[in-house]
């Protein structure tokens, strides 16, 4: 695959050493401080699960209460196993219930008290992580005994009627008809939530709430259907939001394979503070390692905002940045499904040479991760046929550039959430280019010094310049996002939802789950 | 079967998607209009989604919404094959025993149409999606006459052949040129023929309305997606039903 | 303008083009239930060219034919410009002799919606379509408040700021979102403001009916292909009318 | 361009002998025989135009009136302008007029009488001739005043109404959508008729009649609307069928830019007499040689009877021997409009590599003739989204290989003649695809040995061992063609329409039009 662009290795590490000075404050902010979602993902890696009769997660409540009585940065481990070691509570429903009643109040132990409330909170915690290997084992099993998906890329598509019930048939659906990889879309707002919604829903807008029991049913459902098929079909969903800790462990936990996860997003495009996704994204990249699930990125979105030719060198650093924080966080090469985009305006002369650039940029910048292909978004129009085509051509330039996930494009991109129609026309699209083109992909190889390598320099490049200059800022990067540097949205670090719910966390700070998935217990 | 609606992406949605172009220059009365046509054709709101001047007198539309109408499958009437598929063999053994010859089949595209690959596809041996054409039939003679054969000319070979079956071809459905040519050609066979001596007559095509063939005057009518055993099944059912 | 019919190849051939999902395996009744429906639509002959399984529940069908309605441009109920289109100096110059300050906007994408698009071609500086946004009239001060603003916040903003209009962008439509949201502002600012102070109202959109400004309860509405122009001159004229 | 193949020269001109072989006794055929329909194209050059109250055009009036009296081996110009310079009409018109009522009698002159009328006849055909300039002339004037198609490949449009009123402004509009070239089809069953209508029409059949008015009406249209657009649209008819050279002596006289005009297509589509089609052929293509009108050849049809990839060497070897019978006739490489298809079956593995392979192949035998490519029909059905997708990667592979002449899909073509949208649409699939590309034809280069030249080589080597085979043949290609080696079609010699207007010349044989097209005169 490698080497048809003749990208500069000096540059390349240049590159790399570069996104490595700009993520490690980050890192070390990130170190610095829990948030009310991590220590509630701890208590869900704990078992706590269920909701009040007002639909308010049990997790919310405990913290809650722990947080009006001790504050949050020694984190709940301490307090909330202490009450349990204290005999308050006989488990940990019984013990958010009281709390919620306001008939249990917390303290920070110290001392023996201290140790013995941390010992059983590994303990704890800690079958929620097997749990979690289990799931990991579990997938890999499947996958060797019914198989894997046929052939790269995968081919994954979105279903997003808001109902979970009718989300399953389609899913079903579009998995026999050839998806390898269904992602159920969230119901906008959600991300917004300072909880995560229990149960099986029927409502949501644009999308179906990301819950523990509608993750459960759908991988249940495409279990059945993988079994049908012979092939292991993937389920993604979002780590995003305010909370993406929780969802990470309830995604590791209901055993779903792929996750939107970037370090970014949540901040440019939900207005989330900073300093909580940064804090918020470490630890739900650690548990993404652990659970063997592959993350997508969302560079494909500064596209959405920005121009895809000003501003591709953005995405090229975006992704050097992910990759950065993703490895970090302890993820493989072949968990990073970094994203990028055809989202190049179909006016622009040349769009596919520019397109085929870029996107063999990303392929040989990042050889060994499986890179997520997004389809044109911003120029489909109400011209349904239009759209048909432009998404074939982003489907030729998958095949061309041997991109890892093909997310299918709709004809009706700009019109409604796909239908069940539109999925399989997407999908017949995508069989017809990858069978027309076969190893097309072989012949392929653009002159040395052609347009196609000369464009791939100089985004990486820009790239460079763009990562030099974020290193001169006071804060770094944190001054960049607040800067508009990526798509062109401004978010100062002290802004955006969610910092109230950061904490500096103190020097007795205690978290089993950080323990374990770092390997420090 | 119950009452149904199209489906977008929720069970009773009723969602469609149309297009169409109306002979008025683009404005936002053009675009009122098709949204007037969509809703005439039941679908409110309509959503006009995309509007596309072509030119200064013509405007090119895709509509999206719901349709209000419910599909009731139990009213559908459908010309399913009321005779039994048969194997080569078995067509062969019955026509043996039925007629004690073999049996003549005359084929042709008439009028001016040329499109012979869709009567090709029924009458040669190499035949259609895997299956062989009537000419590997031992039993059956078959005379391909190929295309643009008029009318009296196909007659002429049918009375010349003996046909007992005459099988024809039309492509072409521009200005309903199809329907006319069936019509023409049954009457003139209708005309040569006293009712007991005519051949039997099919016709063929990838737009024909497999329901018309009384209208047209024909004992069969074939459209897309036949294949040649479901030609001969029939033969065999028909001609064992004129010996009964 | 007289009567008109949609246009294929021929003035008055009436051919529409129409694709849909029934839910029901494929079969012949299958086609039979989509001409029905396309019959319905008043497509008469409905050729169902297409039919495509998906999967055992449901079944894709593209169909041609001719629609037999007319289509009468006359009847049509649009929202045409009903103000002046002026430049940015003049937007200036009227809005400062009218008001004799400068007009204040609020803009925000409201409920869970957090496409800024839309309304930030609008409203910033960069504009679109190459026109420059209200950012850049010297006498409209702009405050866009950006996404997912509840609608209680932007009452309040509004309040705060003195508001003289209020923009609100609304893209996401599944289940209706984008109307109820808007009646759900609307409703806020007329119990928020006696009707002689409340602010302009404005909604905008891609998916917005025009003509459903009243229903809605705002002062206007904004489809598709809005230019920061239209909403500037829209603004003055409805300023000057309230001051006269 | 050339050179992405590393096509061995020796066989490239291996082949052109090999069709120069099969080629030369079809010449010495042609040269050999007349036809009632190049007599009848001689009338018509000399003036003769209109047609009695039946609709039957005086040129076949007169030319059968002649033929029962003296047979037409001879031709007909000396026994009609023998009868002209007696006196027997004061103009063609009457004359024939006089020859339909039975009121004259027709001979064969000699000696002076034989010289004054062939002299006559010289002059009144020369006239015609002269015309014929004329006309290209005025293109040539139009083309420099007016500006030509802005780029290659010209954007090749047809209309089929069958009403020529309202196949002008849909020609017009498909103009101003971007058509560089305009075909108005013709109503089926007209290759079948022996004689040319006349007039204007409007109840063609899929088509429109070819008539001398009808293509006067849409030039004058198209000269209107080239002159608001700024550059010259071009016309296109077909010179096919039993009246082929009357219809190429009317498309030069009319000014028609380009013709369809195959030295096979008849005999194979239209089971037209072999001998009738290639003396046919020969006199049509030495008119559209002298008016400077480009041909367009009928390969592409093969494809729709065989399979385009086992038949692929059919279409190179016909257009081996298109290109002979098109040299000899006299027509320069400029006017070659050489045929191929993308016809290859979607569901055949690679059919986007095989296409370019077959596409590159044409291009590169042929570099200097434009090349006519023609959409998938074959496979199209009647889901109009795969339709405009496969017409996209038509557009694509056109692009990547520098066809001279995109004739343009549609994606209704399993569904009916185009509308007026299906055309604006698929010149948006055009526009959208070369402007994308760009100048990709520059980076794309298939690796040496790879797939693509290892397959253009094989075609190549096939079509070779084909011209061989049809050399060994007894009667050489008329056996090939009684055979069935194109299109599958099996066509004798004195098989198929039209023979019985085929007359061998006798030694005292005069035609005017010949001589002046040849040189000779
Ligand atoms: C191949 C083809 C040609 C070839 C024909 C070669 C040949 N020897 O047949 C060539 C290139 C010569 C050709 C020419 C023209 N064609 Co044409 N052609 C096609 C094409 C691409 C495919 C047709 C085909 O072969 N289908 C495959 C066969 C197997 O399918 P089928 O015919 O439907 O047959 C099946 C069934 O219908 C049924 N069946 C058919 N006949 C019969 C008969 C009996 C007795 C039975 C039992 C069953 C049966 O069984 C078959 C197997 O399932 C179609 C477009 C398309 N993709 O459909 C246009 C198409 C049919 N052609 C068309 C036209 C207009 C023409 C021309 C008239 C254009 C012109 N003016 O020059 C010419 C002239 C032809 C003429 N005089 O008739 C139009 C017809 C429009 C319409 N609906 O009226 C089409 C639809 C293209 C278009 N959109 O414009 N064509
Ligand atoms: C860009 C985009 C995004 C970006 C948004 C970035 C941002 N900061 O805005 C990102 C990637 C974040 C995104 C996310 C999602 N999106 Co989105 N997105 C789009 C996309 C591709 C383009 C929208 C756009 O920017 N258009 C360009 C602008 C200029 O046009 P416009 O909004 O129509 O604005 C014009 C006029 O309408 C008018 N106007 C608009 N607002 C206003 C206001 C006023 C006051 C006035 C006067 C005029 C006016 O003037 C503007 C200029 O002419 C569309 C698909 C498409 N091609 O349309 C989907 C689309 C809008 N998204 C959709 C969805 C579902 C989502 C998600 C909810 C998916 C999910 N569940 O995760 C998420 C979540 C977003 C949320 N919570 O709302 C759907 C909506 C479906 C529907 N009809 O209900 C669409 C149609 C895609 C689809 N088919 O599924 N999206
Ligand atoms: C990386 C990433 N995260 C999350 C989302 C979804 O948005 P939300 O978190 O608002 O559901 C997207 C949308 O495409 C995305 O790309
Ligand atoms: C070379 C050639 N001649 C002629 C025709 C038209 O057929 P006809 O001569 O029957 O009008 C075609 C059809 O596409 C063709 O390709």
């Amino acid at each position: 695959m490698t080497g048809k662009l003749d990208l500069d290795p000096v540059l390349v590490r240049r590159a790399r050493v570069l996104a490595r000075q700009v993520g490690r404050p980050i890192v070390k902010l990130a170190r610095q401080h829990t948030t009310v979602s991590v220590e509630r993902a701890t208590l869900r890696l704990a078992g706590l699960s269920g909701a009040d009769p007002d639909g308010t997660p049990w997790v919310n409540r405990l913290a809650d209460a722990v947080r009006a009585d001790v504050g949050l940065e020694h984190g709940l481990a301490l307090p909330v196993w202490d009450a349990l070691v204290r005999g308050e509570g006989e488990d940990l429903l019984v013990l958010a219930q009281k709390a919620a009643a306001g008939s249990v109040r917390f303290r920070l132990p110290d001392g023996r008290d201290a140790t013995r409330a941390q010992a059983a909170a590994r303990r704890q915690v800690g079958a929620g992580i097997r749990r979690i290997d289990a799931q990991r084992k579990a997938r890999e099993r499947l996958i060797r005994t019914m198989g894997d998906a046929p052939s790269q890329p995968w081919i994954y598509l979105i279903v997003a009627t808001g109902d979970i019930y009718e989300d399953i048939p389609q899913a079903q659906a579009a998995a026999r008809a050839g998806a390898d990889v269904i992602a159920v879309i969230r119901s906008t707002g959600q991300s917004l939530l300072d909880y995560v919604p229990e149960g099986a829903t029927r409502e949501g807008f644009a999308g179906t709430y990301a819950t523990q029991e509608n993750f459960r049913l759908m991988r249940a459902a495409l279990d059945e259907t993988s079994r049908e098929l012979g092939r292991y079909v993937r389920l993604t969903n979002y780590a995003s939001g305010l909370c993406m800790p929780e969802i990470a462990a309830l995604a590791g936990l209901e055993r779903l394979d792929m996750m939107l996860n970037d370090s970014m997003y949540g901040i440019l495009f939900r207005d989330i503070n900073p300093i909580r996704t940064f804090v918020d994204q470490r630890f739900s990249r650690q548990v993404h390692a652990r659970a063997g699930i592959v993350i997508n990125t969302g560079e494909d979105n500064y596209l959405t905002t920005a121009d895809a030719v000003e501003a591709a060198h953005t995405v090229t650093t975006s992704q050097l940045l992910n990759e950065f924080f993703a490895k970090e966080a302890g993820l493989a090469d072949w968990q990073l499904g970094l994203g990028h985009a055809f989202e190049i305006d179909p006016d622009v002369p040349s769009s596919l040479r520019l397109e085929l650039a870029h996107a063999l940029l990303a392929r040989e910048l990042f050889p060994k991760a499986p890179l997520k292909w997004m389809p044109p978004t911003k120029h489909m129009t109400g011209d349904v046929f239009r759209g048909y085509l432009l998404d074939g051509f982003f489907n030729l330039v998958g095949a061309l550039t041997g991109q890892g996930i093909l997310l299918v494009g709709m004809m009706t991109e700009a019109v409604v959430t796909p239908w069940l129609s539109d999925r399989d026309l997407a999908l017949q699209n995508v069989r017809y280019v990858l069978h027309a083109a076969g190893d097309l992909q072989a012949d392929f190889r653009p002159l040395p010094g052609s347009f196609i390598p000369a464009r791939a320099q100089q985004v990486l490049g820009e790239s460079i310049d763009l990562l030099e200059r974020i290193l001169e800022h006071d804060r770094g990067l944190l001054d960049a996002i607040a800067d508009g540097t990526f798509g062109l949205m401004r978010r100062p670090p002290d802004g955006g939802r969610g910092l109230d719910g950061v904490f500096r966390k103190a020097p007795a700070y205690v978290n089993p789950a950080t323990d374990l998935l770092e390997g420090t217990a | 079967m119950s009452l149904l609606r199209p489906y977008g992406d929720t069970t009773g949605d009723g969602m469609v998607q149309v297009s169409f172009t109306l002979p008025m220059a683009h404005s936002k009365v053009a675009e009122g209009a098709a949204a007037q046509l969509a809703e005439k054709m039941g679908i409110q709101p309509a959503l006009v989604v995309h509007a596309k001047p072509m030119g200064p007198d013509f405007t090119f539309f895709v509509v999206y919404g719901p349709v209000r109408h419910l599909v009731d499958p139990s009213l559908v009437e459908v010309v399913e094959r009321d005779y039994p598929l048969l194997t080569a063999k078995e067509v062969n053994a019955r026509v043996k025993s039925t007629l004690r010859r073999r049996l003549v089949v005359v084929g042709a595209c008439i009028g001016t149409d040329a499109h012979t690959v869709g009567i090709d596809a029924i009458l040669n041996i190499k035949g259609f999606a895997g299956e062989k054409g009537l000419e590997y039939y031992r039993e059956l003679k078959v005379v391909n006459l190929g295309a643009q054969v008029s009318v009296p000319d196909l007659v002429g070979h049918a009375i010349e052949e003996k046909a007992d079956a005459v099988l024809v071809s039309q492509v072409v459905t521009q200005r309903d040129a199809h329907l006319l040519n069936t019509r023409e050609m049954s009457a003139a066979f209708r005309e040569a023929f006293p009712p007991a001596r005519r051949p039997v007559l099919i016709v063929g095509g990838p737009r024909f309305d497999e329901s018309m063939a009384a209208e047209l005057g024909v004992d069969r009518v074939f459209a897309r997606g036949t294949t040649p055993v479901d030609v001969a099944s029939f033969l065999v059912h028909r001609l064992e039903k004129r010996a009964s």
